[in-house]
């Protein structure tokens, strides 16, 4: 095992095309398609160099996203591992009787009998400039239906760790990635395999808040907490990487220490997964929630101009003066 | 192998009497919910599983019983998953519309419309990546063909040239609306659209269908292509189980009951074949039924596993 | 105005029927389309009549949610006021951009110049022999989504106001009606407008517990406090009628003085609207929310089998015991 | 009232002026995210609107600064909403991909491939049944036609007989994939598909166009029927302001930058009338842009409004 410094600096995007890379050498079985992905080397070039190395085992389709979602089900049924890319999650919507009256049942209806080891390959939310329909953050969406597993990674090691073990897990998987994290980098375990299916990670210790995100919304917390935000306070941060299942022991644990807990998502804070989290800790931990709050999207379609996009998403000042309001409980 | 006249009568008369008891165990509550029986239409599933390869993956609509017995799937089974009993094929889970068979290679109903199609696509992608001379086969309704997804598979097939059969059985119906009122053309000028190859056919005559499919199964893999077919047909019964069919016009189902694949296969055959066959497979699917009666429940306990397969 | 003893008893879906034709009546511009529901009267009766009595304002569609969804979205911004309806629920995944990135967006991008006044009934939820793909209950999808309205009547007098106010509303809106409802009865003020957007009922008053419900779920809450629930202690029962907008105050009053909450749909419970009610209260109410429970299918897609479906869904036994547990706390 | 082609050209001068206008603001920095620009494509919006009444509803894609303005939209305004200011339009609130003009009578852009199909369909039924002469056009590209919204719309205008036009610009692309790899058939080869009347036009040349669309209005109204128009064209520039266009086959550019409409137009127009329009557009459009630039971002107090209408 080489030591963490050996591991390369690599941007987002290209851990996942690492990722995709590596697992088309591991499984035979492995086919990589979507619109755009093989001779244009993927829109934001996620599949770069997969057509060279690998042949017609990577390629392009149609803009039919029905047919590419249904041919990941059918060839994952007739023992291929698809992973498809949707181009962005936006689009999801042309095509979600596939994902959810057909990908989520065919385990369960079939009593195991049917596997469907598929990955959707996803990006989502809002980059400046956007618009409304592209740039949506949808990820409790798919936590809602049963048969799915959904990850929502937000570093450059995350997403190629994620990606590398849900293409090797026989259920289908959703892997929400980033447009606005693809160029960020970061250190990449590279060869390490981190199969922890669910498994959250605790970015910092503390004692006296638990903030919990995923995705692009990690940033804000982590830039909030650097910043000073409840200075003097102590404050654990948990990043979910996975929303479906979700690690709720460690959030458990962590708010029966702290008793005030914030969750911070980019998508719409109405009937978002941030309200799965809080519930279930209200429910676990009945009065020893202390304090309380969820921030995300506030309840409006995204608008494309910077100016009005800053007002409505979450923001660092959001974060900061919620953490400081809880502490205050 | 081709099939008798007598061998596909045997077939259809085992589909349809499996419909007719299941509507006799409607009728006694042993059945919950609707079921949608294919009584008119069993010539399609018998004349095209009779040329297939068994291990040809098959999809078909809730209408499909009748592809599921003539995979080979047992009455028992059937009948026992439809009554929601701990049967063999899926315990109970799927029911009437939404059963499969996956070790018959029948990877099951489907009960939205149209969307068997893009998961057809995909079997058949695995199939001719597999490169065993496997050529998957989709079965929907007429008016499945206004549905966006049938459509981008059709072209998908066709520009990834993927060897598959969609095979239009043409009801003259969908639900309680007469084709004609849905579609813009019959399915089979569609298939000009996708510049694939299709084939019309008489979805009440096993013989006709057994070689149209296996012309198209031909072609399909010879010329690397999605092939459509169209059966042209009549659904002798209600759209689903309780439908009293009131919008039929005056003499339809009567003038309809004449191409009725039993009765004209019937017509064919000696008089003694025909007592013959009926006689014994009256008594295997009475036989069948009560076993299927025998089959318990499914225990609640097993109700949360296999949500996933790992 | 007619005395309540005066109003008829008419049947879930007779009252669907007569808000229809009620609602033709006083808006010329309205339109009914969808499949089967001309000359058919409706897959379940909801349009019969309507064709002899309004000609072809009322019209029969082919297999296309996707193009009767837009034809809503088209025609209500050219001016009219359409009511599509999709025969179950789970077929809106066939159709969903129409909604999500058609219909949702319309008024807040343009600013209010192009509205969408239109309504999208749909049935949902589970019956004996039902199969995963026609047993969905998938209101909380929508409640995510900004810029849609989204009911859930769960009485014949409601699914009555309910429509009639939400086809007077200039903004799209989802009813989600229940199949299982439909032959019950019950008194119904016909000609009585109760345009309550939003606005929910409290069934029964009490101190000791909030039970939130809607749709079919309401049913297993009235019969488990009716068999004697909780005997003993005071249960206030709330009916939510709408989750979007749903009527939080009422239910931050209850359990202000309740300090217990239970909230039970029919809807799969992770992510479910459920898990918005119970964190909004935990935001607001901080450890004053002493309890709180959801109650929800659990976690699979719906089994067809009776034997199977009763395990999973939410049940008359499961709510009774929650009501037990949560006033142990 | 048929312009003349010195009137095509100068309204297709004005697109493309806008849109090169664009790209230099994108360098400068003035413009978040990414645009989608017409440039090649101006005969198409010029042509068709020439001929449209200025009631008939229009719907465009992503690509659709061209129909914005073609419909009178003026030109600080669309590039204060592309630049996200507080625009006439919908300020800043729609940004390049997703403008609406509905006083203009155009319904908007979309950026779901496809899905502005059946949004028109319905806007369709809404003219027929106001039975005041309205005929709704939405444009498409070709790699559009693959979407399953488009198929049940087309199929649905065809048997409910409305009266719709479908433009198709057939780009020669979709992103950066080749139409012919992605489509089975040319768009117009579908017509058939759904029984309804099909016309191809020069999509390069704005009276050619113009004559095309007021055939295919007439033929609309006078059949009650849906009606698809395949313009031929050539995006000249990348699918979105980013792209570097690696895809391109060598000289492939150049060659169809010799069927450029303006570049046609001009050859056809005297020096004179070609120098004396381009003058004045150019000054023209430099003055909207300076207007736009003054036009402030809008506030953020704004943004929670409208999300509902009533
Ligand atoms: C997407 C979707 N829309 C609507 C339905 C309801 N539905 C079930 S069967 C049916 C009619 C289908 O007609 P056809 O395709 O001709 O098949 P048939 O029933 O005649 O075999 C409809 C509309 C559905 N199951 N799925
Ligand atoms: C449903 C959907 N899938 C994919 C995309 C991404 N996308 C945007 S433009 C485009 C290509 C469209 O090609 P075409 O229809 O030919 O139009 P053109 O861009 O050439 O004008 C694609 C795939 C999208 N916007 N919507
Ligand atoms: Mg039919
Ligand atoms: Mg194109």
């Amino acid at each position: 095992m080489s030591s963490v410094a050996d591991y390369p600096e690599l941007s987002y995007i290209r851990a996942v095309n690492l990722a995709l890379d590596e697992s088309l050498q591991t499984h035979p079985e492995m086919i990589v398609f979507g619109e755009d992905v093989a001779i244009p080397h993927g829109p934001f070039g996620a599949t770069k160099g997969l057509l060279a190395k690998f042949g017609d085992r990577v390629f392009d389709t149609p803009i039919s996203e029905s047919a590419m979602l249904g041919a990941a089900l059918g060839s994952a049924m007739g023992g291929m591992r698809p992973v498809v890319e949707i181009m962005y999650a936006d689009f999801l919507f042309v095509a979600m009787d596939q994902i959810v009256n057909q990908i989520a049942n065919s385990s369960y209806v079939s009593r195991g009998m049917l596997k469907a080891p598929l990955v959707i390959r996803t990006q989502q939310g809002h980059t400046p400039g956007a618009c409304a329909q592209h740039s949506q953050s949808v990820e409790a969406l798919f936590a809602h239906i049963p048969g799915l597993r959904v990850a929502v990674p937000s570093t450059p090691a995350d997403v190629y760790s994620i990606l590398k073990a849900s293409i090797a897990l026989d259920d289908p998987v959703m892997v929400f990635e980033s447009r606005k994290l693809y160029p960020t980098k970061g250190q990449v375990a590279v060869g390490q395999d981190d199969s922890g299916i669910g498994i959250a990670r605790t970015i910092q210790t503390g004692d006296d808040l638990t903030v919990v995100t995923w995705g692009t919304a990690r940033a804000l917390v982590e830039e909030s907490v650097a910043s000073g935000a409840g200075a003097g306070a102590s404050i654990e941060v948990i990043d979910l990487r996975w929303i479906s299942p979700w690690d709720s022991s460690r959030v458990l644990e962590s708010v029966s220490r702290t008793g005030r807990l914030l969750v911070v998502h980019e998508a719409n804070t109405n009937a978002g997964f941030g309200a799965e989290v809080v519930s279930t800790v209200a429910e676990e931990l009945g009065s020893r929630l202390r304090a309380s709050r969820r921030i995300g999207l506030l309840g409006t379609p995204v608008p494309s101009s910077p100016a009005l996009a800053q007002a409505v998403l979450p923001t660092v000042a959001r974060v900061t003066s919620a953490i400081t309001e809880l502490l205050k409980d | 192998m081709q099939l008798s006249l007598a061998d596909h009568y045997r077939e259809m008369l085992i589909i349809r009497l499996v419909e007719e008891q299941l509507m006799v165990a409607m009728t006694s509550g042993l059945v919950s919910g609707s079921t949608h029986l294919c009584i008119g239409q069993e010539a399609i599933p018998v004349g095209a599983c009779s040329v297939l390869r068994k291990d040809d993956p098959l999809i078909a609509t809730y209408r499909g019983h009748g592809w599921a017995l003539a995979r080979g799937v047992s009455p028992v089974d059937l009948m026992a998953e439809v009554m929601g009993r701990d049967s063999a094929l899926n315990g109970g889970r799927a029911g009437s519309a939404y059963l499969s068979a996956p070790l018959n290679h029948f990877y099951g109903e489907n009960s939205i419309v149209g969307a068997g199609v893009p998961v057809a696509l995909g079997l058949a992608i695995a199939c001719q990546r597999a490169g065993d001379g496997r050529v998957p086969l989709v079965s929907i309704g007429d008016g499945a063909m206004n549905q966006g997804n049938v459509h981008e598979s059709l072209n998908m097939g066709s520009v990834l040239e993927i060897p598959m059969i969609l095979m239009v059985e043409n009801n003259g119906y969908a639900e309680m609306t007469p084709s004609h009122a849905l579609t813009a053309v019959p399915a089979i000028a569609r298939a000009a659209a996708y510049d694939i190859p299709g084939f019309e056919t008489d979805g009440n005559d096993p013989i006709a269908v057994a070689s149209t499919v296996a012309k198209a199964r031909e072609i399909a893999l010879a010329q690397s292509t999605t092939v459509l077919v169209e059966a042209h047909t009549h659904r002798l019964a209600g759209h689903y189980s309780g439908d009293v069919q009131a919008y039929r016009p005056a003499g339809e189902l009567q003038e309809k009951h004449e191409s009725c694949p039993l009765a004209r296969a019937e017509e064919q055959l000696t008089q003694d074949e025909v007592t013959q066959i009926r006689a014994s497979v009256v008594s295997y699917i009475a036989h069948e039924f009560a076993a299927a009666t025998q089959i318990p429940a499914p225990s609640p306990e097993g109700a949360f596993d296999y949500v996933f397969s790992s």
